[in-house]
């Protein structure tokens, strides 16, 4: 996209900022007659009189944002020159209040980062720590893990897939969505006491066992489920007006996905078959049966497509970890982090003691350091801790995918139309809570 | 809820205290009646907060049953500015410019701790509650709060939108002014002391063990 | 258009990876690349050590650029996915503060860390590896908001979380108190009092004085060399 | 007489009239402005205005608007021609609805004509390419 002389070729990059950090402003220099040249264009150039351009804010408080993101767009007319993102809106010093949390007290900040996928976050930041203290879990805290990570999957896509609708026009996903995902609150709540903020993983365990009934539950969830997914499929996939706003839009292909580090169903749908469930497997994945979606073309119906599909393995996934669901304990037996069973520690001196001390100093983990990726709906979600010792960690790093998808977002807007816009930043499935952490 | 007795919902009664005429008590009450039932709410949804509102506002626990179904995105035709999530420092000047555009009457929901106090996150980033920005109506408290806590504070907002005087006291609606230096609502010594770390919070800035 | 599978370099006969069990805190079997690299780069290398199943190799902060380069373009290495860039600072002070990058190999199904040490002293800079890797813009902005850690050759050294203006310094820093150097209400002041563009960057306001639609005062503000704040 | 039978059309006409009077009317009597400054500024999602949306656009907005007016106007002048079909295509007068003479093709035949017309007019459009949006 050529950009006229019009548009002032000035240093576009502003390398004016002091030295800590305050703004600098590059000086710019008016001719007499007011028109403003740029600093190194050669006097006497006649600037072209293209149509006007205008300047305006799809803001933070806007209904198709998807949460407080702040794209600000150069338009000719109806056409994107130019797509300059502004993020930073929901920024609340995540990483900086798990410097001052004991290990168990970070795991209610994983859910309230992203807040539509808090299960599988919590697992993810458990595994992370559980290698940083070294510790294996036991089978049955396993399989647990793999069931809620791909519930928390399903009802991610859910609302991600009613939010996608209402931005293209189609209101009524946007309640079957909500009614599965309400079934799964009820799910969450019988289990942990919380419909969205769970807070369900500890180190080395889980915060409670299943609840009697709750398979029951999941099972008819599971059956009720593909008839909205095929519902909504019917609607969808060959609606004239949501293939005719889809294809072709926002293309990315394969080398230019991975250079750009996309992740999660937006590489798949460029046509690279990279899921960390696969390649860096945990939790035992590659022992289960599922196959991953991969689109072709890379464009916003492809990613529409490979989180439909993602849905139903995640079904098939489920159903096979229901049938082999071991009984035993859910908690590893490791003193240093999971505290004594109630009876015990009301009734035993030493277990009061040691109750007391792991929760008054929190469990310690030795001095190192460890990544872990999990596969999370919206891509690679790692955390990597830093430890030295003490019960507080050095550092709390959260790899957030969707902060990397969207960088991406002024290649792939640029030269598509506004409301071509608002169906690219929906594919993009973004969630500000995770990327302005 | 828990500690105060219920304030008694009254839904048709209506006592005002002076003895206006009877046609302005009357058409007060038509107006409130009218306003009490159709507010259109601005979702200023931020956070897990939002997502709470979209479940609230969804099929299961219809918000529509309230008159409160149609969103308003633009505050030219908002009544009721729902804060859902927490505010950074950031955002701060947002909401405080769309709460200034909304026109009168105009009431704010503050839903969840974060809105309402800062909540969990004491830190250098968030506004310790978005009462020290713009004045808020009714705090819902709850990380996120359960849709049946907002929806009864939308019905303690039509509460208190009953009992207005809307036609005969009209300082009630008048804009608040700014101080133009510091831009606020509230002298600043009143938001440090609403912003002071209370309960356990006081010492949790111990980065070592 | 055809699929790229990972892992397709490894030979024929490896076994797709399984969950890994009993992992050593540290040794274990280091990660390949790093005899590769030492080849390739001599002493430019230093050290290496397996942690929790992952190699980690220090290198010289300069060489960043050209070590990040030959690992995504030698077809015996194929980093091509840069998975994280953040920076590390210790609690005690007189250890320098470390640079830190996350790379995976899609074909070879590899992850490497590589981390530099900055002394707290000089001034923190690091080549950026925005030339080598698209997904580092964002990723680079950030650890300059967060740490001031500047980045030489970066197209568009921002702050990315913060606003432009903020006066407080760098949140991630040890010596940066948790609720912020100033009070809350001279916070709130800062941020309710930024000027108008304040919320714009340099970039929308040359378009839009390219159209000559910036007011009349901004212009004022901005003609001069002053800050943003007038 | 003659103004009997226009009598529906006006009450029609005061109706919608008085209908919006009242509402105008009202809200400006019973409504008390509050202007401040930031009031009365552009909301752009919350964010400080840069520019203004008075711009020079480009001419294919104005080519699409004409294009509808050109077709709208062709689908008006449908309606009256609608009304009057049954007495157009009547050699005799028709009395409660049934036509006493033989019927004939001139009703349908005008408006055939009329829409070959502008059918030559659409067919330039659509070659010339001014349908085309990008």
């Amino acid at each position: 996209m050529a950009t006229t002389t019009r548009t002032l070729e000035v240093e576009l990059a502003t390398q004016s900022l002091g030295p800590n950090g305050e703004l600098r402003r590059v000086p710019l220099t008016a001719t007499p007659d007011g028109v403003v040249m740029p600093i190194d264009l050669p006097p006497g150039t006649e600037p072209d009189m293209g149509s006007e351009r205008m300047l305006i804010n799809i803001g933070p408080q806007h209904p198709a944002t998807h949460g407080v993101l702040r794209l600000v767009l150069e338009l000719d007319g109806e056409t994107v020159v130019r797509c300059i993102p502004h993020i930073g809106y929901l920024h609340c010093g995540f990483e900086k209040i798990g410097e001052y949390r004991q290990y168990n007290q970070i795991i209610p900040w994983t859910d309230r980062e992203d807040y539509l996928n808090s299960m599988g976050n919590n697992i993810s930041y458990a595994l992370s720590a559980e290698r940083l203290f070294g510790i294996e879990i036991t089978p049955r805290c396993t399989v647990l893990r793999v069931i809620a990570m791909e519930l928390s999957r399903i009802i991610s896509h859910l609302v991600w897939l009613g939010t996608t609708a209402i931005d293209m026009g189609a209101f009524t996903p946007f309640l079957w969505t909500f009614q599965e995902r309400e079934t799964v609150y009820n799910l969450w709540e019988s289990w942990v006491g919380a419909r969205l903020t769970t807070s369900a993983s500890r180190i080395g365990g889980m915060a409670a066992d299943l609840p009697s009934g709750w398979i029951d539950g999941l099972k008819a969830f599971l059956r009720s489920l593909p008839k909205t997914l095929d519902e909504t499929d019917r609607m969808l996939t060959r609606n004239g007006i949501w293939v005719g706003r889809t294809v072709g839009l926002g293309v990315m292909s394969a080398s230019e996905a991975i250079n750009y580090g996309l992740s999660g169903p937006m590489l798949r749908a460029s046509g690279v078959a990279y899921d960390v469930r696969k390649d860096v497997p945990y939790l035992d994945y590659e022992t289960y049966d599922w196959d991953i979606a991969v689109g072709t073309k890379g464009d916003v119906y492809d990613r529409y497509l490979v989180r439909m599909e993602e849905m139903r393995q995640s079904i098939r996934i489920i159903e096979q970890a229901l049938q082999r669901l071991p009984d035993g304990p859910i908690n590893v037996d490791d003193p240093r982090v999971i505290l004594p069973a109630k009876s015990k520690a009301t009734s035993e001196m030493e277990s009061m003691i040691h109750h007391f001390k792991l929760v008054m100093e929190g469990p310690r983990p030795p001095i190192g350091e460890c990544y872990v990726a999990t596969e999370s709906p919206k891509g690679e979600k790692g955390y990597y801790l830093v430890s030295d010792g003490t019960s507080k960690p050095v550092r709390w790093r959260i790899r957030p995918p969707a902060f990397v998808n969207l960088s991406a977002i002024s290649k792939m807007a640029e030269g598509h139309l506004l409301s071509d816009v608002i169906a690219i930043n929906a594919s993009i499935d973004i969630v500000m809570g995770e990327i302005d952490r | 809820m828990g500690l105060t007795p219920a304030t008694k919902p009254s839904l048709v009664s209506y006592d005002p205290p002076s003895q206006d005429g009877w046609v302005t008590t009357r058409l007060e009450f038509l107006v409130n009646w009218g306003r009490a039932n159709s507010l259109w709410p601005m979702p200023f949804g931020t956070a897990c907060c939002a997502i709470e509102f979209m479940a609230t506002a969804a099929s299961r626990f219809d918000l529509a049953r309230f008159g409160m179904e149609r969103m308003s995105y633009s505050p030219r035709q908002a009544d009721v500015l729902i804060c859902a999530g927490r505010v950074p420092f950031k955002l701060a000047p947002v909401i405080r410019r769309i709460y200034e555009q909304m026109p009168q009457p105009k009431w704010v929901i503050s839903m969840g701790a974060c809105a309402s106090s800062g909540g969990m996150f004491d830190n250098y980033a968030v506004v310790q509650g978005i009462d020290t920005i713009i004045p808020v109506d009714v705090y819902v408290p709850g990380c996120p709060p359960r849709p049946e806590a907002l929806i009864h504070g939308i019905m303690m907002l039509q509460d208190k939108v009953r009992q207005q005087r809307s036609i005969s006291d009209q300082q009630q609606y008048e804009e608040i002014t700014i101080d133009p230096s510091s831009r606020f609502y509230i002298p600043a010594a009143q938001i440090d002391e609403l912003s002071e770390p209370f309960g356990n919070s006081v010492h949790q800035t111990r980065s070592a063990p | 258009m055809s699929v790229v599978i990972p892992g397709a370099a490894l030979p024929h006969g490896t076994p797709d990876p399984v969950t890994p069990r009993q992992i050593p805190h540290r040794g274990g079997e280091a990660n390949p690349s790093v005899e590769a690299l030492r080849a390739q780069f001599g002493e430019v290398i230093g050290r290496h050590d397996v942690m929790w199943g992952e190699t980690c190799v220090w290198i010289d902060a300069a060489r960043i650029r050209d070590v990040v380069l030959w690992l995504r373009d030698d077809p015996s290495q194929q980093y091509d996915y840069l998975v994280d860039v953040t920076a590390v600072e210790h609690r005690d002070l007189d250890l320098p503060m470390e640079m830190v990058w996350h790379l995976r190999s899609l074909p070879y199904r590899r992850f490497l860390r590589i981390k530099a040490s900055l002394p707290m002293a000089a001034e923190l800079e690091v080549p950026s590896i925005e030339p080598v890797y698209k997904a580092a813009n964002w990723l680079e902005r950030e650890v300059f908001d967060m740490f001031g850690i500047r980045f030489a050759g970066h197209s568009d050294l921002r702050r990315i979380l913060l606003w432009d203006s903020y006066a407080e310094g760098f949140p991630l820093r040890k010596d940066f108190p948790l609720r912020g150097r100033f009070s809350r209400s001279e916070q709130l002041s800062q941020a309710l009092s930024a000027n108008p563009e304040a919320k714009y960057s340099m970039e929308e306001l040359s378009i839009a004085d390219a159209f000559h639609e910036l007011p009349a005062d901004m212009r004022a503000r901005l003609g001069g060399t002053s800050t943003g704040e007038g | 007489m003659g103004l009997q039978a226009y009598l529906p059309v006006l009450m029609l006409i005061g109706f919608v009239l008085l209908n919006a009077a009242i509402i105008i009317g009202l809200s400006q009597w019973a409504m008390r402005r509050r202007p401040t400054t930031v009031k009365l500024e552009a909301y752009e999602s919350g964010i400080p205005v840069l520019g203004d949306a008075r711009e020079r656009f480009s001419v294919k907005f104005y080519l699409v608007a004409m294009l509808f007016i050109v077709f709208d106007i062709e689908t008006v002048f449908l309606i009256p021609w609608g009304t009057a079909f049954k007495r157009l295509s009547c050699t005799g007068a028709v009395i409660d609805g049934l036509c006493t003479g033989a019927t004939s093709f001139f009703g349908l035949g005008e408006m055939l004509v009329f829409m070959a017309i502008l059918a030559v007019g659409l067919t330039y459009v659509w070659r010339k390419g001014a349908l085309q949006w990008d």
